[in-house]
């Protein structure tokens, strides 16, 4: 049986989990055995990672990156050996990639802002918690958002821009130093729905009525909004690009599908609760 | 009071007077610092670490360490909330994670004491360990939707102060209780201060050691349970790097790496001081980057300044 | 029927087999002394009595029963109590919890534990404090807490190893009053000393050890202490004295300033060995430690010598009393230990130059005959005597013109000891100036050729050559101003 | 051959002895594990941290021990990438990331040796303040588009060997010679094993210590340079978690955390431990999650059989 490879940044969020769930279904379905290896957030593991699939042999690589830049010498060395590569959520800033399959996270980010806008009336003070900096979601998503609001909502502005990987407990210790800053904050744009979740949990011990935005649509953060704790959140389909990144690898095995740089797109929408004020 | 005694106590002192000095510039910079609610905010927000701390003294006092806290914390979390959700009465989930954090430190003891392993490579696998079995057992998703009873633990409230707060006051007064006026507790500095000398008056080392690593257990399951009710949810990640965290208070509140010395109510300044410092620094919204600097920076110097004084006592 | 027999007991160390069948009878109600060159034995063969080693082989019996503790609590339970050679207290605990160790109760109540510890202490006539830490007591006053925990378990055998090492002469005879009222009590005692004058003045017989085997046992009446040492190394032994010899120039003079100390000004000849005498606490160490710039200051021809490195490089080295803590690095081969202090003159460009560190290492090894001859064997694994060559060739490899030695033989066998005295006389002929503080009055009137007597931080007499013993300790202990 | 020697040689073996069983293991389950390019691969793979871990035996053998060392690592390979991107030669930049690392590490050994601030908490005030300026000096982003030096360093080959494993041996070469065959390795050894008595033989303390903490410096700093170029970029949060990886393979390697005792060959087998461990997880595709359960199981194993050859050889 053929093998592919399949390097996650970190199994430690469940957005990712999600995802290399649809990747094993969608590897049992086409016959191929799927190793997934998790890099722990840590760039110089998934190096070695990716390292050690290639030595592996093997058909396929499927890297959700770390980092954009970080990641590129790996790739490089899978492009030496001959083995395709699928970037799968986040993109490398180099190397020879075959597909690129993700959310447009500059549309994720620009369909935040214009639901902030509307929400704060056009008017108020924002706080944004970035993921992993030097991600692709991350730069993309903040891009998005940002221009966004420059453009096309003058009256919104950012006041604090931290960054909390990705992470719910950063989220939390970040937001209740942002809490302790700044006294007028109407609303939150985090970049994931982990760290959204974790600046709930700290305006709510503030006490103070401040709106959160989220991305991801996990489990959690879809009861957050139903409970009216988080006003939206933007919904990818992980388990999707699981999906499709394995299924094009399956197609690149049997050379069906032509090896060409290719960003795939996986819809986004926004999942909100009009009952709550 | 003889000379030592006074030497004793004056350098215990320097670590008190540095927390007055520390928190009088702070109310000085900061109006809202000494708002009875602000002072409230920081011991909820210290609870965790103080707890982790205190057990961290306890072995530290035994002439040992523990790095894995942060990871026993993770897994007993992670099993107070499985048992909760599949159905166990909260009470009884809390108290079952207590139990089995407890056997993990026994596990961390077994090595370390029965085995002779060096204690912090016999930890450091601890940590490596039960941070796996947290991953495997959550399989890297958050256990959330807990009882009520959880948020209580973590957020409530009683008489006008935090639950945490309780929790940590208590189970401080616990430890101090058990370090400074049982057998066991004596016998945790002598073990610690000269384990040689133990040995030849006939106490149980091997007894005493498993004692100390249980006891960090037990402290980072009750961590577990206020920082999951906390954070509503059980986390894979949780308590990830608070072994240093809890290292630095107990260092901090003046009990000597080297066993056989020390106090848990030192560590309780030492875990104040660095949480008076967090707090201030954000209050006066020194940016995060810089944060680090600053903690690093004043606690050396709050050390350094210790050793002076003890120095020129000398 | 003795209240305790040993028999055979055998015990081995990976290669060195410390005991190879002793049998020992201890009476209910009799001192019995245990005497021996080092390594003899003597502390292997009472850690096995008190659970702290266990045997290879052979039985002990108690009371007519079997006796075999896995530990120190088994032992002590069964009533045997052994206080250590090595100082056995935890230095951060109070004396009354020191006292307790081992037995302290579920909850401490220290208004009840200093009680008793004050009671205890008390009954023995020992004025400690009981809720001091035993870290800011006296060397002697530590020793004294471990005897008093001792005395604290009501015990059938008692064993001291060597308790009166670290004693002024003062609490040595309390001490003695306590182990002759144990007597009377009927418990049965085992002491373990180096000292022979306390052996005929407290034991009732004499087990005499040499090489893991028991070679006599006989009441001390019919002993002489030329006799014990002959039992002792297997041939006869006079006291040592120094042969006559000529005074050298002079070398230079200490000027001495410590805390605690009265200025004090030592001029040294060449040739010349200085003794300084004084009870524990008199300031006979204090003064040696500043003329090598351990503490306070000192001048040595008129330079300052504030640390150690100013004392080498002016060519003054110092052997401390403690070689295993202070003297050694025990995880290092002999060879390294010998050329640490001359490493930078061994070296090109940084690098050790192994034939010539192979030729100092020789040297020394064959002048002082350190056995084993290997240099390449763990400081560790010499015995007391030979790592005590190893210090003092480690010294001597510097080329010092003042040589200072604290304590040279403490814990060190008759003959070796002599050993130590020639190769110090040896040294003072070729020209070198000799400082020796020594609580041994033997010692120091054999060896020097001046005594200078301590008390209370200050020089209180300077004897000279002839010197008698009964003189240096009328003068220590005060009996004559 | 002596018997204690014999044992020591033993003790050491024991460590050789089990890396020899892993590998052998190892090469029966997985065929492609013993391929010569799977051997360079594991090589590369554990540069930078065996590169770490020398520094810290340096230390460790001092006496000392550095939790700073991540972070060192990533403040001089942001300060070397920053140099580059501002217009130095790459070679002047990478010479100027060492001796600032040096010099980080001197700073280290300041607060140890001069301050005489327990090296546990000295050198984890240097963990949070260099992460700190690193994060500032980066303001948290990577930096990227480095020339090409710096890849060489990293990814690049010579003789068919990979750029960072010639770095590896040349550090190991020459850290072994430094602590083996010169009066100051010597004086390393003496300071670690008996500071008292060092002091008395009039050897130079601090400047020993000092030494050992720069040396670490400097390690950290060329192991920064290897993963700059193996990443292509500086990562504000690289090595962070190093200084314990660092740590496991110094006494996995057979050094004692006391201090006095241990070589730097020893170290070498220890990361290779390690290495081996992780490559061949990966190989065999043992899932993510059990994969720490597992190396935290093989370590202590490891160190359990060591501990009972060397017990029952006593
Ligand atoms: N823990 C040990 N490991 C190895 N050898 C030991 C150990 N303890 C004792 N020995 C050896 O056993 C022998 C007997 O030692 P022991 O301490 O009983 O002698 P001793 O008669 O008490 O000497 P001293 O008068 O110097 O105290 C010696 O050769 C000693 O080196
Ligand atoms: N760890 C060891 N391994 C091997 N041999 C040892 C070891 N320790 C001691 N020895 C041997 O034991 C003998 C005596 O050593 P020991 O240190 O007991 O001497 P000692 O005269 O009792 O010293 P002290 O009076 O300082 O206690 C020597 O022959 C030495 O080689
Ligand atoms: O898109 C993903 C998710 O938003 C996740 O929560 C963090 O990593 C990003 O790359
Ligand atoms: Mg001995
Ligand atoms: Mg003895």
């Amino acid at each position: 049986k053929d093998a592919i490879g399949l390097s996650v940044s970190t199994l430690n969020n469940p957005f990712f989990v999600t995802l290399r769930d649809g990747a094993k279904a969608a590897a049992a379905k086409a016959g191929v055995d799927l190793v997934v290896l998790d890099a722990q957030d840590k760039v110089d593991k998934q190096v070695a990672d990716i390292e050690d699939l290639v030595q592996r042999k093997v058909k396929v690589v499927l890297v959700n990156p770390t980092d954009a830049a970080a990641v590129v010498p790996a790739i490089e060395r899978a492009n030496a050996a001959k083995i395709p590569v699928i970037t799968v959520d986040r993109a490398a800033s180099g190397g020879k990639v075959a597909y690129h399959i993700a959310s447009d996270n500059v549309a994720g980010g620009k369909l935040a802002a214009d639901f902030l806008c509307k929400l704060l009336g056009g008017k108020g003070n924002v706080v944004e918690l970035e993921g992993i900096p030097g991600s692709s979601a991350a730069r993309d998503r903040g891009k998005g958002f940002n221009d966004e609001l420059k453009a096309r909502c003058k009256g919104v502005t950012v006041v604090a821009r931290q960054t909390a990987n990705f992470d719910r407990g950063q989220g939390l210790s970040v937001m209740e130093n942002v809490l302790q800053a700044q006294r007028a904050i109407d609303a939150v744009f985090a970049h994931n729905d982990e760290m959204a979740l974790g600046a709930v949990q700290a305006i709510q011990a503030s006490g103070r009525p401040i709106k959160v935005v989220g991305f991801d649509a996990t489990d959690d953060a879809v009861k957050a909004v139903n409970a009216c704790k988080m006003a939206a959140t933007v919904a990818q389909q992980p388990a999707e690009m699981g999906r499709l990144a394995v299924e094009k690898a399956a197609a690149l095995l049997k050379g069906t599908a032509p090896a060409k740089t290719e960003f795939i797109p996986v819809a986004l929408k926004l999942v909100s609760n009009a009952s709550c004020k | 009071m003889s000379p030592a005694r006074l030497r004793e106590w004056l350098s215990r002192y320097g670590i008190l007077l540095a927390f007055v000095v520390l928190a009088a510039a702070l109310s000085i910079l900061s109006p809202s610092f000494l708002e009875p609610s602000n002072l409230l905010n920081v011991l909820r927000q210290i609870s965790v670490n103080a707890l982790l701390a205190f057990g961290m003294t306890t072995v530290i006092v035994g002439g040992g360490i523990d790095l894995s806290v942060g990871s026993v914390l993770a897994f007993s979390g992670a099993l107070a909330a499985g048992a909760a959700m599949a159905g166990w009465a909260p009470a009884l989930a809390m108290i079952a994670a207590l139990v089995l954090g407890a056997g993990m430190g026994l596990v961390n003891g077994f090595f370390v004491a029965g085995a002779r392993i060096a204690p912090f490579i016999a930890t450091l696998g601890g940590l490596t360990i039960f941070r796996g079995a947290t991953l495997v057992y959550t399989d890297g998703r958050p256990i959330t939707g807990l009882p009520d009873a959880f948020g209580v633990l973590g957020n409530g409230a009683f008489g006008g102060v935090p639950v945490p707060v309780w929790v940590m006051l208590g189970f401080l007064a616990l430890t101090h209780f058990l370090l400074r006026y049982t057998g066991l507790g004596r016998n945790v500095y002598a073990v610690g201060g000269n384990e040689e000398a133990a040995r030849l008056s006939g106490l149980p080392i091997v007894k005493v050691k498993l004692f100390t690593y249980a006891y960090a257990g037990l402290a980072s399951a009750l961590g577990a349970l206020v920082l999951t009710g906390r954070l509503n949810s059980a986390q894979p990640t949780a308590g990830s790097g608070f072994e240093l965290d809890a290292i630095a208070a107990v260092v901090v509140g003046g009990t000597s790496l080297s066993g056989g010395r020390g106090s848990v109510l030192g560590t309780f300044v030492g875990a104040a001081i660095i949480g008076v410092l967090n707090n201030g620094m954000n209050l006066l919204n020194v940016s995060a980057f810089y944060q680090q600097i600053v903690k690093g920076g004043v606690i050396l110097g709050a050390l350094l300044i210790d050793r002076l004084v003890a120095t020129r006592k000398e | 029927m003795a209240l305790l027999e040993m028999r055979g007991i055998r015990k081995r160390f990976g290669g060195v087999e410390a005991l190879r069948g002793v049998d020992l009878a201890l009476e209910a109600g009799e001192i019995h002394a245990l005497v021996g060159e080092n390594g003899a034995g003597k502390s292997t063969l009472m850690k096995v009595l008190s659970g702290a080693l266990q045997p290879d082989a052979g039985e002990v019996e108690l009371d007519g029963r079997p006796l075999r503790p896995r530990n120190v609590a088994e032992a002590q339970r069964a009533g045997v109590v052994m206080v250590y050679q090595e100082l056995n207290l935890v230095p951060e605990l109070t004396v009354a919890e020191n006292l307790a160790l081992g037995h302290l109760p579920v909850v401490v109540r220290y208004g009840r534990l200093y009680e008793a510890a004050r009671a205890l202490l008390g009954k023995m006539a020992l004025e400690l404090p009981p809720d001091a830490k035993v870290s800011s007591l006296g060397a002697g006053a530590q020793q004294l807490v471990a005897v008093a925990r001792a005395f604290a378990q009501r015990a059938k055998v008692m064993v001291f190893d060597e308790p009166t090492a670290t004693l002024s002469a003062g609490e040595v005879d309390q001490l003695f009053g306590l182990i002759r009222r144990l007597r009377t009590e009927g418990v049965a005692v085992a002491y373990i000393s180096h000292r022979l004058e306390e052996i005929f003045e407290l034991a009732d017989r004499v087990t005499v050890l040499r090489d893991g085997e028991r070679v006599a046992t006989t009441g001390v009446g019919e002993l002489t202490p030329a006799r014990v040492v002959a039992l002792m190394v297997g041939r006869e032994v006079r006291a040592y004295q120094r042969p006559a010899h000529p005074a050298g120039e002079v070398l230079g003079t200490f000027e001495v300033q410590a805390p605690r100390l009265a200025p004090l000004s030592l001029a040294l000849r060449r040739g010349e060995i200085v003794g300084l005498a004084g009870v524990v606490g008199s300031g006979r160490s204090e003064a040696l430690e500043a003329m090598f710039g351990l503490r306070g200051r000192a001048l040595w021809r008129g330079e300052p010598i504030g640390r150690p490195i100013d004392a080498l490089r002016r060519r003054v080295f110092l052997v401390p009393a403690d070689r295993k803590a202070q003297g050694l690095v025990l995880e290092l081969a002999a060879r390294e230990n010998v050329v640490l202090s001359i490493l930078p003159t061994l070296e090109r460009l940084g690098v050790v130059v192994r034939a010539r560190e192979r030729r100092v290492v020789e040297e020394w090894f064959q002048r002082l005959s350190v056995r084993p001859p290997d240099p390449e064997r763990l400081a560790r694994t010499f015995s007391g005597g030979n790592q005590q060559k190893l210090v003092l060739a480690k010294g001597l490899a510097t080329a010092p013109e003042v040589l200072l030695l604290e304590e040279p033989t403490r814990g060190v066998d008759v003959a070796t000891r002599y050993e130590v005295y020639a190769l110090l006389d040896d040294l003072a002929r070729g020209g070198l100036g000799l400082v020796v503080s020594s609580s041994d009055t033997e010692e120091l009137c054999g060896l020097c050729d001046r005594v200078l007597v301590f008390r209370g931080g200050r020089v209180v007499a300077e004897l000279t050559a002839p010197l008698r013993r009964e003189e240096v300790v009328a003068r220590v202990t005060g009996a004559v101003a």
